[in-house]
């Protein structure tokens, strides 16, 4: 079993070497890139789960690049969480390139193909690169090629309301990368180490944490804009929405998650636990306001797909706001929420997808009635509302759940005001959605047909986890328990 | 065998649900989905009384928790106040698949494998939240009774029945919240079998969080309960087609929540606490203000079915009101209204739904001369309008006589004035309908063209039928409303 | 105090920096003003992490013999690979303000 | 020593504040260009001299002739 301690750098490495031989390629061979692609994921999903077992079995392990131990070598560190994210990412990349074959032939230039694919795996390496690197540096160079990446891929179209919403993305994505530059400065400037496990001994031998809880504030504050909570939040809704739909679908499932993972990893790993209480009161109400308004916000929006990314504003607060309660609980529902937001709202983008590569249709106006046309895409469709409706039964409720039993454990009523109200508002925007695709009337007379089998096959597979992540929630429970326990205990 | 026994209540539940789903898929064939319908109703109606065959034999340990992990715990059990919920239920949605089936044949042909599907679903859902054996589980199905219900109500795909859907989740699911809150509020909640003791609450955590809790808990099942200042979604949904607000909103979804206040009261706060906590006679006023709400806006309805939404809103706070009152006569005499309500105004709904049907018309002022060409279903509304109000030798005599014993063990003279109000103003609205009926001779002519066969007279005649004879023999009924009390007044 | 803020100095110039690049990014409505910004930014974080390496009297981290105290060489090794990644960041941030500018006056190349 | 960082500070606080203010885009470009120079100049006093090397090649060099040739593909006035 010991090829498994290679598989973390083989995750990122493949990809990226995968999608730089697709960048040469790229002139001849087109068609290969997808099927290159697909090959690419496969193999990632292989190694996380094999990492999986490995780690589920025997616990976390350090991987020391080419054995090169820290400060001088590049150091991977895999805990429970983080093969977890592993998982999401590689079952969530997979899905959207299979998903992307069709879609992208349809809505991009020809040329542009192989270029999107490159994207796409420089993409998914370097969110892999992100979770499993052990040092904040590491994290910040994954952070800057994730970056890049998700910039060019929100706008590859080319057309002026992708570019914008690209280059807006970016200048907040660049603004958010560089706090972290800050503030790993910070980090350094005081515990000359930027290596999780070092500085966590070394803080405990500070006396003065003025400094380095300005730097875990820093970072905090670049995880903020990237994972789009309330006042930093207002790249997302173009990007995402004018992105093709598989890309969304990457953006908002995983890279909007992986900041939340980042505030995790600085909130437990890097300084655990010593937050002047204010600080995480204020961060706990900023991200309630989050979960409020992201759901108006959606309430209001007629374009389907910016309806979706309003909802990922409000949806991805609650993975955030568990963070912050610094319990069992609510840290079983943020990675839960995180799972139900990786399955559910990808599964949306895809359905949205769906219905514009069969209609043309972005507004919600147009869909009335789309659902009779359409009964199995919108059926799978509706099944992701209803995780992020947190409807029981589905993976949502049980995050949703956790969370508000979190908050109510610790008296902290305003949390448990905004995530009550936040569920609600989430039902009304979903059903409102519902009943507009499947119960008004229908104005055009368009003949829509069902979307083709290869669309609806990573729909599927997508709707199919939501639920049974929410009929059986003890097999996410084996896969998150463990690493919640454990870096509970960093705690004390 | 333990084993076995314990998976029956979850069996109950699940069986149904499934077949529920299976009906989406039936497609355009109609054969099929009539059977598929029909044996999730009987199937659940004969585990329903297999259950009840063991828990008269003393086999009270029908308990079958599922965990997820910590606090996260499913669970069902089956006592005496679930089955009694569970068990009319299950027989009323047996008696409603006929008609149903008839009447959305030639009402709403389109998409009826939804419409079933749905149905079954909701039917299910409501069975399963009475056997529901802890507060989380009970909260998941309630909440999926509401969803399960929508597509139901917005059926007719009309604007108005788009608006009245929508009406109906702002209410309910503001409810939800409420209970969401309370559920998660409430120690132990999760934990398996929670049902299993009396007085969940202890009375250590405070009073003004107890009144909190409680406040949340009756507001949260009170939205579907209708109680008065959140009762306008009820007759709002009237809209629906009439096996759905017949079986679903005058039954199922409404005693749903009578069955939640109970459960609160009884269960997880425990009668004494409540009577400590002094909050009886809040109940009490607010049961007496919907009584006295429903009665004076069915006066005012023209249109059939919304008067009898509104008599629903009226009718459904009798069983709270005997809660509410916290003696044991008075919750028997409840329970005895609920089961009378259940069966009469099924029937009523099903009538109003057959001159419908039949004659086009919907609004009372019309009805005019209707009793002389559909003598059956006039007859049998008469019949059942009599027994809500409460003539002897009916279901609703004998309930109102226990009930009325209420106020007088407990004093509470403002409660027996509501009763009088509220019998009178019933027969007036109820009354006043089988008058234009019978007595009101009709301006216009009007044709029945079509022929109502068996499959749809059979149901009315069949709850009418129930409500006399338990009327006449109530003592197997008593039986089992005595069980029931017993296990929280002891005896 | 003065003595305290002369040898802060570089964290305080950096500081000063960093938020006029700040204001750039956020107020100038140029999307070419708005990158400047985003350079000027970096640069100055690259100079707040060369002035946390910088030792008093230390030389720069080249080996000489008879030289015993260096400045840290790992703040710079990690400035020279942000340097690298900030120049690619910022071509992209050209190439997409000159593509949405072609596409807003309408001139296709 | 001292006193030149002193200076040179100043001097990269003027400039920058410059950069962003100045109307003419092409203006500010060069003007960025040469508190690339000076920033390199800090770095080399701090002990940074390969990194200083890096900075005029980077942020003078190509960063700066980025600059300008898109300038001259959009409009050189500080408006969108």
């Amino acid at each position: 079993m010991s090829f498994v301690l290679h598989l973390p750098v083989l995750m990122v490495a493949v990809p990226i070497a995968v999608a730089v031989l697709i960048s040469v390629l790229l002139t001849f061979k087109r068609n290969i890139a997808f099927v290159l692609s697909v090959l690419t994921m496969i193999f990632c999903l292989i190694s996380s789960l094999f990492l999986m077992v490995k780690v589920i079995t025997e616990g976390s392990f350090v991987y020391y690049v080419s054995d090169w131990p820290p400060p001088w070598g590049i150091e991977i560190f895999i805990d429970r969480l983080s093969v977890y994210m592993l998982l999401l990412i590689a079952i969530v990349g997979l899905i959207s390139i299979i998903y992307s074959e069709l879609y992208i032939k349809k809505v991009l230039d020809h040329q542009k193909i192989p270029f999107y694919y490159m994207l796409v795996l420089f993409l998914i390496g370097s969110i892999v690169g992100f979770v499993i690197s052990g040092d904040i540096f590491n994290m910040f160079i994954f952070f800057e090629i994730l970056s890049l990446s998700s910039y060019s891929l929100v706008a590859i179209s080319g057309d002026r309301e992708a570019l914008r919403a690209g280059f807006r993305y970016l200048v907040m994505g660049i603004v958010s990368s560089l706090f972290i530059l800050l503030g790993l400065g910070f980090i350094y400037s005081v515990t000359g180490t930027l290596n999780f496990t070092q500085i966590a001994l070394r803080v405990k031998e500070l006396s003065d944490l003025t400094v380095i809880q300005t730097g875990a504030l820093l970072l905090i504050v670049a995880f903020i804009i990237e994972a789009a909570i309330f006042p930093l939040h207002v790249w997302l809704p173009k990007a995402h929405g004018k992105a093709p739909a598989p890309v969304s679908a990457l953006l908002s499932g995983l890279v909007i998650g992986i900041g939340v993972f980042g505030m995790i990893k600085v909130v437990y790993y890097i300084l655990p636990g010593v937050y002047p209480v204010s600080f995480v009161v204020f961060f706990r109400g900023l991200i309630s306001v989050g979960i409020i308004l992201g759901a108006i916000f959606a309430l209001f929006e007629n374009d389907l797909k910016i309806l979706l990314a309003q909802s990922s504003i409000s949806q991805i607060g609650f993975a955030a706001i568990g963070v912050f309660f610094f319990s069992y609980s609510g840290l079983m529902g943020s990675m839960l929420q995180l799972l139900n937001h990786a399955f559910a709202k990808s599964a949306l983008f895809l359905g949205a997808g769906a219905v514009i590569y069969k209609t043309g249709f972005r507004n919600l106006d147009e869909m009335k009635g789309i659902g009779k046309r359409m009964p199995i895409t919108m059926g799978f469709f509706a099944i992701g509302l209803a995780s992020i409706a947190s409807i029981p039964m589905t993976c949502g409720f049980v995050s949703k759940y956790y969370l508000c039993l979190a908050a109510i454990k610790q008296g902290l009523w305003g949390s448990v005001g905004a995530i009550l109200l936040g569920g609600f508002l989430s039902l009304l925007y979903c059903l409102r959605i519902i009943s507009c695709i499947f119960f008004e009337k229908p104005d055009s007379k368009v003949e829509v047909k069902e979307a083709p089998l290869k669309m609806l096959l990573p729909l599927g597979v997508l709707a199919f986890l939501t639920i049974f992540f929410g009929v059986f929630p003890r097999a996410a429970f084996v896969l998150i328990e463990p690493g919640v326990k454990e870096i509970l205990g960093f705690l004390r | 065998m333990n084993q076995m026994v314990s998976m029956i209540p979850i069996t109950a539940v699940a069986l149904p649900f499934l077949i529920g789903i299976a009906i989406f898929f039936t497609g355009k064939n109609k054969k099929l989905m009539g059977f598929l319908s029909s044996i999730a109703a009987l199937l659940s109606l004969a585990l329903v009384s297999a259950l009840y065959s063991m828990l008269v034999r003393g086999n009270m340990d029908v308990c079958c928790p599922i965990c997820f992990g910590a606090g996260f715990t499913f669970c069902f059990r089956v006592d005496w106040l679930g089955l009694f919920f569970a068990g009319i239920t299950s027989l009323l949605w047996v008696a409603s698949i006929p008609y149903s089936i008839k009447y959305m044949e030639m009402k709403f042909p389109d998409s009826r494998a939804r419409f079933f599907g749905f149905f079954t679903l909701s039917a299910a859902t409501a069975i399963g939240v009475t056997m529901a054996g802890n507060m989380l589980t009970l909260f998941a199905l309630y909440e999926l009774l509401t969803i399960f219900t929508y597509p139901l109500v917005v059926h007719a795909e009309t604007p108005a029945a788009l608006k009245a859907g929508k009406k109906y989740l702002v209410y309910l699911l503001i409810g939800e919240m409420f209970l969401l809150f309370a559920v998660l509020s409430t120690p132990e909640f999760a934990g398996p079998r929670a049902f299993a003791k009396i007085g969940l609450i202890s009375s250590e955590i405070g009073s003004k969080m107890l009144l909190v809790l409680f406040c949340s808990y009756i507001v949260g099942f009170g939205i579907k309960a209708a109680i008065f200042p959140f009762s306008n979604w009820l007759p709002t949904v009237s809209i629906a087609p009439t096996p759905v607000t017949g079986l679903l909103h005058a039954v199922a979804v409404v005693n749903v929540g009578v069955y939640g206040i109970m459960r609160v009261i009884l269960n997880v706060f425990g009668i004494e606490l409540v009577r400590s906590m002094g909050v009886g006679v809040l109940l009490v006023f607010i049961s007496g203000a919907t009584i006295i709400y429903g009665s004076l806006m069915a006066l005012r309805q023209d249109d059939l079915k919304r008067r009898l939404a509104f008599s629903t809103v009226d009718y459904i706070s009798y069983p709270i009101l005997g809660l509410a009152l916290l003696s044991p006569t008075a919750l028997v005499g409840g329970l005895l209204l609920l089961v009378t309500h259940a069966f009469l105004k099924l029937s009523l709904f099903f009538c109003a739904g057959a001159i419908d049907i039949q004659t086009g018309k919907t609004k009372v002022s019309e009805l005019s001369g209707i009793g002389r060409r559909l003598p059956f279903v006039s007859t049998c509304f008469a019949i059942g309008s009599l027994g809500l109000i409460g003539m002897p030798l009916t279901l609703g005599f004998v309930g109102k006589w226990y009930l009325w014993q209420g106020p007088m063990e407990t004093g509470q003279p403002s409660a027996m004035g509501v009763l009088i109000a509220g019998a009178i103003l019933c027969a007036f609205y109820l009354l006043y309908v089988v008058y234009v009926l019978f007595f009101k001779q009709s301006n216009v002519d009007f044709v029945c063209d079509l022929q109502l066969n068996w499959t749809m007279l059979f149901p009315i005649g069949a709850g009418v039928l129930m409500g006399l004879v338990f009327g006449i023999f109530p003592k197997g009924l008593l039986l089992l409303v005595n069980n029931v009390t017993m296990c929280y007044f002891g005896g | 105090m003065l003595k305290a803020s002369f040898s802060n100095l570089i964290y305080v110039v950096s500081m000063i920096l960093f938020l006029i690049g700040f204001y750039a990014v956020a107020m100038r409505p140029s999307l070419i003003k708005k990158i400047i910004g985003i350079n000027i930014m970096e640069t100055a974080i690259f100079l707040f992490l060369i002035g946390i390496g910088n030792k008093k009297g230390g030389a720069s981290p080249l080996v000489v013999e008879g030289i015993e105290k260096y400045v840290n060489p790992f703040p710079q090794a990690m400035v020279l690979m942000a340097l690298v990644v900030g120049v690619g960041t910022t071509a992209l941030a050209l190439i997409l303000a000159v593509r949405l500018f072609e596409c807003e006056n309408g001139e296709k190349r | 020593m001292t006193v030149l960082i002193i200076l040179l500070s100043l001097c990269l606080i003027i400039l920058s504040i410059f950069v962003v203010v100045s109307r003419n885009l092409l203006a500010s470009i060069i003007l960025f260009s040469a508190y690339g120079l000076i920033m390199a100049l800090v770095w080399q006093q701090l002990g940074a001299p390969v990194l200083a090397l890096a900075e005029v090649v980077v942020e003078s060099g190509i960063i700066s002739v980025l600059f300008v040739v898109s300038v001259f593909r959009t409009s050189k006035d500080d408006v969108e």
